[in-house]
């Protein structure tokens, strides 16, 4: 019963935390929100035994992405008032649009909720009974079973570094420097230009 | 707990090499002090042509055996999906050096990205999980966003890889989205026993349900409308060499997605994605064409043929028949063809600080280089579908395994849009050929370009007078 | 007693709200980036409530795989911002109209 | 010994590799264009004729057959062969493209290779049309054809040649991709895509129906028929000379011969039951044609009409049978008018030419076609103005002409179909005079109209011998047509017992 | 005989060929040497041929030259048939060809287009010989547009004449309208007979004589149907109304022509085909009621045109048309020699008439208007002979040819009770009448009178030696005598004498010469029983009116003409046939054409339908591509729509809401 009860509190702090993202004025409140909606993310997951995970979810994404965002954010000098104009003219049709898709899933969802044969109803058990430790139990499929993934997860980062060095990285304006290869392949247009004006004339006379 | 079996790497041979290449060339190019990314490019081209013959080499003829715990699959399918994308892959890049040169790019961070995008491609040819097949599908994103960015000082091109970011973003939420409800349904992520569990029926509801996220997933990474909206922006904007590489071997990937994932794992689920394919196939080909008629910008063009020529080899996935499969993907290799040449076309016509985007742009081709002229007549004849071109028989195929299908209405709509179609391919010909311009310029391009486009146009017209080696290829992916 | 569906429920809500996020934001990128972050989210839901009900830990490795390639995304993505930015000196999703048609 | 060579094949890419050579050869030196192309021509010629005199008259089996595997996954074979139908117009193909290469010798002047390499690509694509025995290898052919005309109208065509060309090929692309769909359910239904296991496929009425209408498309697009004829004066219009001649000469017949090849036999009751439609519209391309061509004032465009109009007694001929059988029901009334529909399509392949060969010498002397322009040219151009009214007079039907033949022929087969079908039919009778002669008076008779007609110069000694060759077929033709029938009568006979069983 | 029948053919054949395509090359004095000698010679042969049939004995020759094809089994070949009817034919058309010939050396002296011109006449012979030496339809066909293309070639000889080119123009349209009817005679013929070979076809007709068929709406005997059909195209050829417009036109072709062609033989294929066709035609009454009633209107109305015409040309032409009408009057009672007994007389006298005008017209420095000539006797004493000569058998006076060929149709005529044989006999007693006042009206103004010649003229020619040259006078003399004595020596035999044995057939109950024969009592006798004639009466009075009001009072003319002002109006707008025809037919073919093209092919089909879907289809491509905004906003919402769209597929489909 209790844990209906967290579940709840928490799903509405949730949902409000995740409206407040996509509605709040100051993207620094978004992305304060997120934060926040990441918080009650985990505590909800640690509610299903997913104790690594909900950890994981803070120090990663708490702990770095969204200081990332934040970074951003701050880095980049945004008019916060301009930026909120014609929120209210969309939100109608916009909200119409999201509730039919909810309920179409609510459909779906609110219908399976009842007798799905595949599913154990309280199932943890499986999970747990390896003393019930989630970071032993992951560890020991991570680096067994999904090798494989797990080494291409390291090329995604391994990429996600290259693209964004290569983005965003920049050489400094005032250094004095010589493309040499610029330099052979000069051709005489680009430094030449024929200029043809018209012969001075001579007034004197 | 500790019951590591030695996978067996032999039988993802292809990736490892890819990968072990990346970090390869990630090197190599540190050390590279022509300024041109000479190393990265060569190497980059060796790999690709090693990963061809070793995809063939590895996986040709396998019947599906399984390695990594049953996430990577071993079959003839995943043989020439992988050999067609990283033939493709090296044929665009091979268009690019000029191009990237004249406008800067020169780096071998592009050669890297690519080759990382083609390692993905790999990854979802041979995927049998869930798992793998979104991080080979991320992979191939991701590269993509960045090489889309890759001219960091154009306001097109950054604002072009904005939109295919969030866009292809909110997509793999979507297939994410998707692969959750049909593991959830399934209790798997492994293709194969998602397939297992499919044909017993259970959790039906919810496995289609997953199967309609993924279905979008898959229509964005093809381009399928009403997916496809990202499409012609990104092209526009990307650097031409970007774009080439975008428009060609990532449809190959898509494919594998959507076999991998469509075909394979939930093929039993066939009644309810055909009636959805056949809404996106007739979506893309009547958007795609409609679309294209009003361009005049060349690259946008030839992106919104793109949804179309999506939209026909949708139909032959539609049909759902090995022989429908293979329709598609033989449309799938003869449009990567084509779509190389195409954009290959615009890198020679353009120089330094300017580039042919615009149908105007290449009036009086044939006075100036009659050979590109011929190479283009090709190429719009063959995304035409005129016989004596690759580009028929793959239409021919799909019409085939739709009428084999009893689908004669969609052949018969298909081929209606497909005249519609030749209207704008028609266009571009006319100005190729038909207006004269004042002072004809002559064209000169290095000799590499010009062989590679040659080469391009040879294959085209080669295949479309023998065709029966590729067709038997592609059916023989199938078991046919 | 929790039941799947006050998961799958709660995951749906937060997928439409992300979803929202994107097409209702007229104006501001970096909010579109966090919408697709809330739309992670209720897929991890998503998993992480299968893989308790199932009694399968592979859901939870998908988490954790989400987890990773999405930091990568989030990377990348802000790189592209960071570029845009500069390009453009705005990150108004309501100027990004240059190519249309 | 002939039919050990592979004859066919030989004739097929002989004049593509030609044209491909002059590409590669021609681009700077016109002249050694001209003389390649013009050998190469010749040799096709040449050869074409061997398939003439080495063909075997008596017999309605398929000869010169070639057959190699070529799409093995769907049993598409490399297989060609003729018979009494196809071969008549597999030399008129090769005599036209001598014609063409004649025609072009000093005239063209813009990239001549390319405009020659052009033809004789076309030349191969045709009779590779005429020589499919396998459907998609028709289909190929077939839609190939589409690629050199568009760029020889587009290219070397007049000012209005854009919009010309993209109707020609938007026109028949439609029809066309229609029957590919056809074919391709036919296959389904054979289990082969070779032409001949289509015939005899015991079909619903109702299928066949679609069948029919596909093939429609294409082939009606082809011929032309009314309604679907506003792309040819368009395109003969804004073609080169030889552009026209083709157009005229070889490919109106593939819509003719696609109707012999596929729709009669394919889908026979489907055709017995739409032969009102095909009639109808025959009849309605005679007279509305020949009154529409009659108020031309462009001599291409008058003359264009006036194919539409001659192909209509071609495909009333075709479409006729079942009525004739149903009406007199006499069998040779029958084959009379099959036979005559395709002596027809051989005559109006010379008739036309001719007539598109004397617009192109004016044309290339005065530069217009507007008819208005023109008058008293005989003065200037006696001999060329014998020549010109030959032609119309053949144009008109007239006897010793072989435009006589095939038009005498289908009228009295129409009789037997019904007083009407033949009255309608021999309106032609006038019409075709009228229109013919009508320009003649305009164009070739009457004082010197202005100072560019002053200055005409009768035709040279190469648009002699060129008029010169033509006048000679069209009056030997008309004269004694028997060579020409003999050959054709044993395929339309057989054809005509797989069409007639159905009643 | 085979041989001489394909050399009197060919002859003329190669003569045309050689003159034609050799023309420049030998000079215009050999062009007409080989001509000549090839017409010449195959007179001379045809000559021959008669004589060998008539006294010789010959057999009727019934043979295939070549086989033209064969086509749907049915046997179509070039073979002659040759009988005596074919032999006379001949006669008169080599005959009267060669006297055209040698006229012509005078006539074409000086133009340029000399070697052309025999080549046509050369051709022409060919051709006219096909026609009447054909034994089958196609190739019968094939004569008769041969010398329509001829006709219409040398109508328009001088093609610089806009007046000229358009007359070729009409007769060929004009004939072609015939042809029309021709062609689905002669495909009747082939469906009911079952063959194009006039031996089985006659065999065939007599064989099922009561044969009927459907036509518009009701049974009808084939055999009126197949001749009607046939009948249309002899009115084509033989300018009966309402085909006759082009004959007065096609006097614009150089006189020779009128002659040769528009007098003398084309214009007789069609009383030649129904001859030739009796054993048809005799089967029914309804096609010979048809040609008598036409042919009856044709010899009154067209005389009558004949009245007001002042080119001198032109008024023989009418009476020419208004003879034709005389022969297929003749037809239409089933006096089928009698016919072709009138076709043989009027063929010299008609080409005298013509070449006579002619050399009038040459020596007056091509002026056609007898309101410019008169008293021309003085100049021109042979002309002047020779012509009176052919007036006076044109009119029919007593034992001259033209008085029997025309007495015995007046006569046979009376003696018929067809339908409409009462109307015709009126006609055709009221035509003589008509035929001597134009007849002499002609003669008295062109050679008569007081001179009323265009001084200019005058002029040129007093420059000239002589005003007529011998080789234009000897073709004069060498038609008048014929034209004086040919029908007083064998009426006997051609119209009562059963000359054309099985070339013609009558049926006993129709054979109204044989009635005729039994009061005929030799020709001397038929010619003094012209004083008990209402016909020669007729004519008396026609030739005295004509002195009466164009030589002994002239003044009368005005008066009279201001009186009859409506009738002559009439008259002079030949009844409006022309008008009708250009601005009904022509102007109205051309208008629908019109009409047809704009609004046809230009507005609806390409229009509407073609161009029409293009912009649609580009309209509604141009609005839709404002759907792509450009914003990624709109870009995520149509996914998100998209996605709605394919959710609710799934669920509606799962939930059975569709």
């Amino acid at each position: 019963m209790i844990e209906k009860v967290i579940f709840y509190v928490f799903a509405a702090i949730l949902l409000l935390a995740a409206t407040l993202v996509i509605t709040a004025r100051n993207p620094v409140h978004s992305a304060l929100s997120l934060v926040l909606a990441f918080f009650t993310s985990a505590a909800l997951w640690l509610l299903v035994e997913a104790e690594f995970l909900g950890i994981a979810l803070v120090l990663v994404y708490v702990g770095a992405v969204m200081v990332l965002f934040l970074f951003v954010v701050m880095m980049l000098d945004i008019n916060v008032a301009v930026l909120r104009e014609g929120f209210a003219r969309y939100l109608p049709l916009g909200a119409l649009v999201g509730v039919v898709m909810l309920l179409e899933m609510l459909l779906v969802i609110g219908a399976s909720q009842v007798d799905l044969p595949g599913f154990a109803g309280e199932a943890a058990g499986s999970l747990g009974e390896d003393g019930g430790n989630n970071i032993r139990m992951l560890g020991s499929v991570l680096y067994t079973v999904y090798v494989y993934p797990f080494e291409l997860a390291a090329i995604v980062l391994l990429l996600a570094m290259i693209a964004a060095i290569m983005l965003t990285h920049r050489r400094r304006g005032g250094t004095k420097h010589q493309d040499i290869s610029a330099q052979v392949r000069t051709r005489k247009e680009d430094r030449l230009r024929m200029v043809r004006m018209p012969s001075e004339r001579n007034n004197d006379s | 707990m500790m019951n590591f079996e030695m996978p067996q790497f032999a039988l993802a041979a292809p990736e490892i090499w890819l990968g072990v290449m990346v970090c390869v060339v990630l090197v190599a190019d540190l050390f590279d002090r022509s300024g041109e990314a000479r190393f990265a490019f060569w190497l980059t081209q060796l790999s690709l042509l090693a990963g061809v013959w070793l995809a063939f080499y590895t996986h040709w003829g396998d019947s599906g055996q399984t390695t990594f715990n049953g996430m990577v699959v071993s079959d003839s399918l995943a043989a020439l999906l992988k050999a067609a994308s990283a033939a493709l892959a090296a044929l665009t890049l091979a268009y690019s050096r000029d191009y990237l040169r004249d406008r800067g790019l020169l780096k071998g961070e592009f050669y890297l990205l690519a080759l990382i995008a083609t390692l993905g491609m790999f990854v979802m040819a041979s995927a049998s999980s869930l798992l793998v097949l979104y991080i080979g599908l991320e992979l191939l994103s991701l590269s993509l966003y960045a090489m889309v960015a890759l001219d960091r000082d154009n306001r097109v091109g950054s604002e072009a890889a904005m939109k295919y970011f969030i866009l292809g973003a909110l997509a793999s939420g979507m297939l994410l989205y998707g692969m959750s409800m049909i593991y959830g349904a399934t209790g798997s992520l492994l293709i194969g026993e998602i397939m297992l569990a499919a044909s017993g029926g259970e959790n039906a509801l919810l496995l289609a349900f997953g199967m309609t996220f993924a279905l979008v997933g898959v229509a964005f990474k093809f381009g399928a409308a009403p997916f496809h909206m990202w499409v012609p922006d990104v092209y526009q904007g990307a650097p031409t060499a970007v774009t080439a590489f975008l428009g060609s071997a990532p449809k190959i990937a898509a494919l594998a997605l959507f076999l991998r994932l469509l075909a394979e794992g939930l093929g039993d689920l066939q009644a309810q994605w055909q009636v959805m394919a056949i809404i996106l196939a007739v979506g893309s080909l009547a958007a795609g064409n409609l679309f294209a008629l009003v361009q005049t910008n060349f690259k946008r063009m030839l992106a919104y043929s793109t949804v179309s020529h999506i939209g026909f080899l949708f139909l032959g996935l539609v049909a759902g028949s090995e022989e429908g499969y293979s329709a598609a993907l033989f449309y799938a290799i003869s449009y990567g063809i084509m779509a190389a040449g195409a954009f290959g076309m615009i890198i020679l016509l353009s120089h330094k600080g300017f580039e042919a985007e615009q149908i105007e742009d290449l009036n009086g081709l044939n006075d100036r280089h009659s050979g590109y002229a011929l190479v283009m007549l090709l190429l719009m004849f063959s995304m035409t579908g005129i016989p004596g071109t690759v580009g028929f028989y793959a239409k021919w195929l799909v019409l085939q395994a739709l009428v084999e299908a009893g689908l004669v209405w969609l052949a018969v709509l298909a081929v209606l849009f497909a005249v519609i179609g030749a209207f704008y391919y028609l266009r571009v010909l006319k100005a190729v050929y038909f207006e004269r311009v004042e002072n004809p310029q002559p064209l000169v391009s290095s000799r590499g370009p010009r062989v590679v486009v040659a080469a391009n146009g040879a294959l085209i017209l080669l295949l479309g007078l023998f065709p029966d080696t590729l067709i038997a290829l592609c059916r023989a992916a199938f078991g046919l | 007693m929790l039941a799947l569906s006050d998961y799958l429920i709660l995951s749906a809500l937060l997928f439409s709200i992300g979803m929202a996020g994107i097409f209702l934001n007229r104006k501001n990128a970096i909010v579109l980036l966090m919408s697709i972050e809330l739309i992670l989210l209720a897929v991890n839901f998503n998993f992480i409530a299968f893989s308790h009900f199932l009694g399968d830990i592979h859901g939870q490795v998908f988490v954790f795989f989400i987890l990773t390639v999405a930091a990568a995304e989030s990377a990348i993505g802000l790189a592209i911002l960071v570029v845009l930015f500069r390009n453009r000196r705005t990150i108004n999703v309501g100027d990004l109209d240059m190519m249309k048609g | 010994m002939l039919h050990g060579l592979p004859l066919l094949s030989l004739l097929i890419w002989l004049p593509i590799a030609g044209g491909v050579g002059i590409l590669a050869v021609g681009r700077e030196d016109a002249d050694r264009a001209r003389w390649l192309a013009l050998a190469v021509a010749a040799a096709v010629m040449v050869a074409s004729l061997g398939l003439w005199f080495g063909f075997e008259r008596g017999t309605a089996s398929m000869q010169f057959v070639e057959r190699v595997t070529w799409i093995e996954a769907f049993g598409i074979d490399y297989y060609l062969g003729v018979d009494g139908i196809s071969m008549p117009l597999i030399v008129l193909t090769a005599f036209a493209t001598v014609l063409v290469v004649g025609a072009a010798w000093e005239v063209v002047r813009y990239k001549p290779a390319q405009y020659l390499a052009a033809f004789l690509i076309m030349e191969g694509i045709m009779i590779g049309v005429f020589s499919a025995l396998d459907a998609i290898l028709f289909y190929v052919f077939f839609e190939a054809m589409l690629i050199p005309m568009f760029l020889i109208i587009g290219i070397w065509g007049g000012p209005n040649r854009i919009y010309a060309t993209l109707k020609f090929f938007l026109y028949t692309f439609l029809g066309s991709v229609m029957m590919l769909i056809a074919l391709i359910y036919l296959r389904t239904e054979a289990g082969s895509f070779a032409i001949q296991d289509f015939y005899g496929l015991q079909l619903p009425l109702a299928t066949q129906t679609l069948l029919f209408l596909a093939f429609l498309a294409a082939f009606a697009v082809k011929v032309p028929m009314f309604p679907v004829h506003t792309w040819l004066p368009d395109a003969h219009v804004e073609a080169p000379t030889g552009g026209s001649v083709i157009l005229a000469a070889i490919t109106l017949k593939i819509g003719g011969y696609g109707f012999l090849r596929f729709s009669l036999p394919i889908t026979p009751e489907a055709s017995m039951a739409l032969d009102w439609l095909l009639i109808g519209l025959s009849l309605i391309a005679v007279v509305y044609i020949g009154l529409v061509a009659m108020v031309q004032e462009d001599l291409k465009k008058l003359i264009a009409y006036s194919s539409i109009a001659h192909m209509g007694f071609v495909t009333l001929g075709f479409f006729l049978i079942f009525r004739i059988l149903g009406g007199s029901g006499s069998r040779d009334g029958a084959l009379l008018a099959l036979e005559g529909g395709m002596v027809q399509m051989i005559s109006h392949g010379f008739v036309s030419a001719a007539m598109f060969l004397c617009v192109g010498v004016l044309y290339d002397r005065m530069h217009t076609r507007r008819i208005a322009d023109y008058g008293g040219v005989a003065n200037r151009m006696p001999v060329f103005a014998a020549f010109f009214v030959l032609f119309a007079m053949a144009n008109a039907g007239l006897p010793g002409t072989s435009g006589f033949v095939g038009e005498f022929m289908v009228i009295l087969a129409s009789f037997q179909a019904g007083f009407w079908y033949a009255a309608i039919a021999a309106l032609t009778l006038i019409l075709g005079a009228a229109y013919s002669l009508w320009m003649i008076k305009r164009v070739v008779y009457g004082e010197v109209r202005n100072e560019q007609v002053e200055a005409l110069t009768d035709i040279t000694a190469r648009e002699r011998l060129l008029l010169g060759t033509l006048a000679v077929v069209v009056i030997f033709f008309g004269v004694y047509p028997a060579p020409l029938i003999d050959v054709m009568t044993p395929s339309l006979d057989a054809l005509f017992r797989l069409v007639v069983p159905i009643l | 005989m085979k041989t001489i029948y394909l050399l009197i053919v060919l002859a003329p054949l190669f003569g045309a060929a050689v003159a034609g395509l050799a023309g420049s090359r030998i000079g215009r004095a050999n062009a007409h040497r080989v001509t000549v000698a090839a017409v010449g010679l195959s007179a001379a042969l045809s000559l021959w041929v008669l004589y060998q049939h008539v006294w010789g004995g010959a057999p009727v020759f019934n043979e295939t030259i070549y086989q033209w094809a064969v086509a749907g089994g049915i046997n179509l070949e070039v073979g002659f048939l040759v009988d005596r009817l074919t032999a006379l034919m001949m006669v008169v058309v080599t005959s009267v060809s060669l006297a055209v010939h040698v006229y012509t050396i005078g006539y074409m002296h000086d133009d340029a287009g000399y070697q052309r011109f025999f080549s046509y006449i050369n051709l022409f012979t060919f051709s006219m010989l096909m026609l009447v030496m054909a034994n089958n339809f196609l190739q019968l066909f094939f004569g008769w547009e041969a010398v329509g293309l001829v006709s219409y070639l040398l109508i328009g000889f001088w093609y610089r004449k806009e007046t000229a080119i358009f007359a070729n123009l009409k007769a060929f349209l004009v004939n072609r309208v015939g042809d029309f009817g021709f062609l689905l005679g002669i495909a009747a013929v082939l469906m009911y007979y079952g063959s194009l070979d006039y031996a089985e076809v006659f065999a065939a007709a007599d064989a099922a004589p009561a044969m009927t068929m459907q036509l518009f709406g009701t049974e009808a005997l084939v055999a009126t149907v197949a001749a009607i059909l046939l009948f249309i195209g002899a009115m084509g050829k033989s300018a009966q109304v309402p085909l006759h417009v082009w004959l007065p036109d096609s006097m614009e072709g150089p006189t020779p022509i009128s002659a040769l062609i528009h007098a003398a033989t084309m214009v007789t294929a069609g009383i030649f085909l129904v001859a030739r066709m009796s054993p048809l035609f005799e089967l029914s009454d309804a096609a010979l009621s048809v040609v008598l009633i036409l042919g009856a209107i044709t010899a009154l109305f067209m005389g009558l045109v004949g009245l007001v015409q002042n080119d001198i040309k032109r008024v023989i032409a009418y009476s020419t048309l208004s003879q034709l009408g005389y022969m297929f009057v003749a037809l239409g009672a089933s006096a089928y020699a009698a016919a072709v007994f009138h076709v043989m007389t009027h063929a010299f006298f008609k080409a005298l008439l013509f070449l006579g005008a002619g050399a009038v017209i040459v020596a007056l420095h091509h002026e056609q208007d007898m309101r410019r000539m008169g008293n021309l006797r003085r100049y021109l004493p042979i002309t002047h002979v020779t012509m009176l000569l052919g007036t006076l058998a044109l009119v029919g006076t007593p034992f001259f040819s033209g008085y029997y060929s025309k007495d015995v149709i007046i006569e046979a005529v009376a003696l018929s009770d067809r339908f409409g044989a009462g109307f015709a006999y009126i006609a055709v007693l009221l035509g003589v009448f008509i035929t001597a006042l134009y007849s002499f009206r002609l003669y008295f103004l062109v050679f008569w009178g007081e001179e009323r010649i265009d001084p200019h003229a005058k002029a040129h020619i007093s420059h000239l030696p002589r005003y007529v040259l011998p080789v234009m006078e000897w073709p004069l003399i060498a038609l008048a005598v014929p034209s004086v004595v040919i029908g007083y020596l064998t009426i006997d035999a051609m119209v009562f004498g059963g000359f054309f044995g099985n070339a013609i057939q009558v049926l006993p109950a129709n054979d109204v010469l044989a009635i005729k024969a039994e009061s005929f009592h030799g020709p001397f006798a038929f010619g003094l029983h012209a004083a008990v004639n209402p016909a020669f009466w007729l004519a008396v009075a026609g030739a005295v009116t004509a002195w009466y009001l164009y030589l002994r009072n002239p003044g009368l003319l005005p008066a009279i003409n201001q009186r009859f002002a409506p009738v002559i109006r009439v008259l002079e707008q030949k009844y409006g046939f022309d008008e009708v025809y250009s601005k009904g037919f022509a102007g109205g073919g051309r208008w629908l054409g019109s009409v047809l093209w704009r609004g046809g092919d230009q507005s609806f089909i390409d229009g509407l339908v073609v161009n029409g879907t293009a912009r649609t289809v580009g309209r509604i491509a141009s609005v839709l591509r404002g759907l792509q905004s450009g914003y990624l906003y709109h870009y995520a919402f149509a996914m998100i729509v998209g996605l709605l769209v394919l959710l609710t597929i799934f669920v509606g489909s799962s939930r059975g809401w569709f």
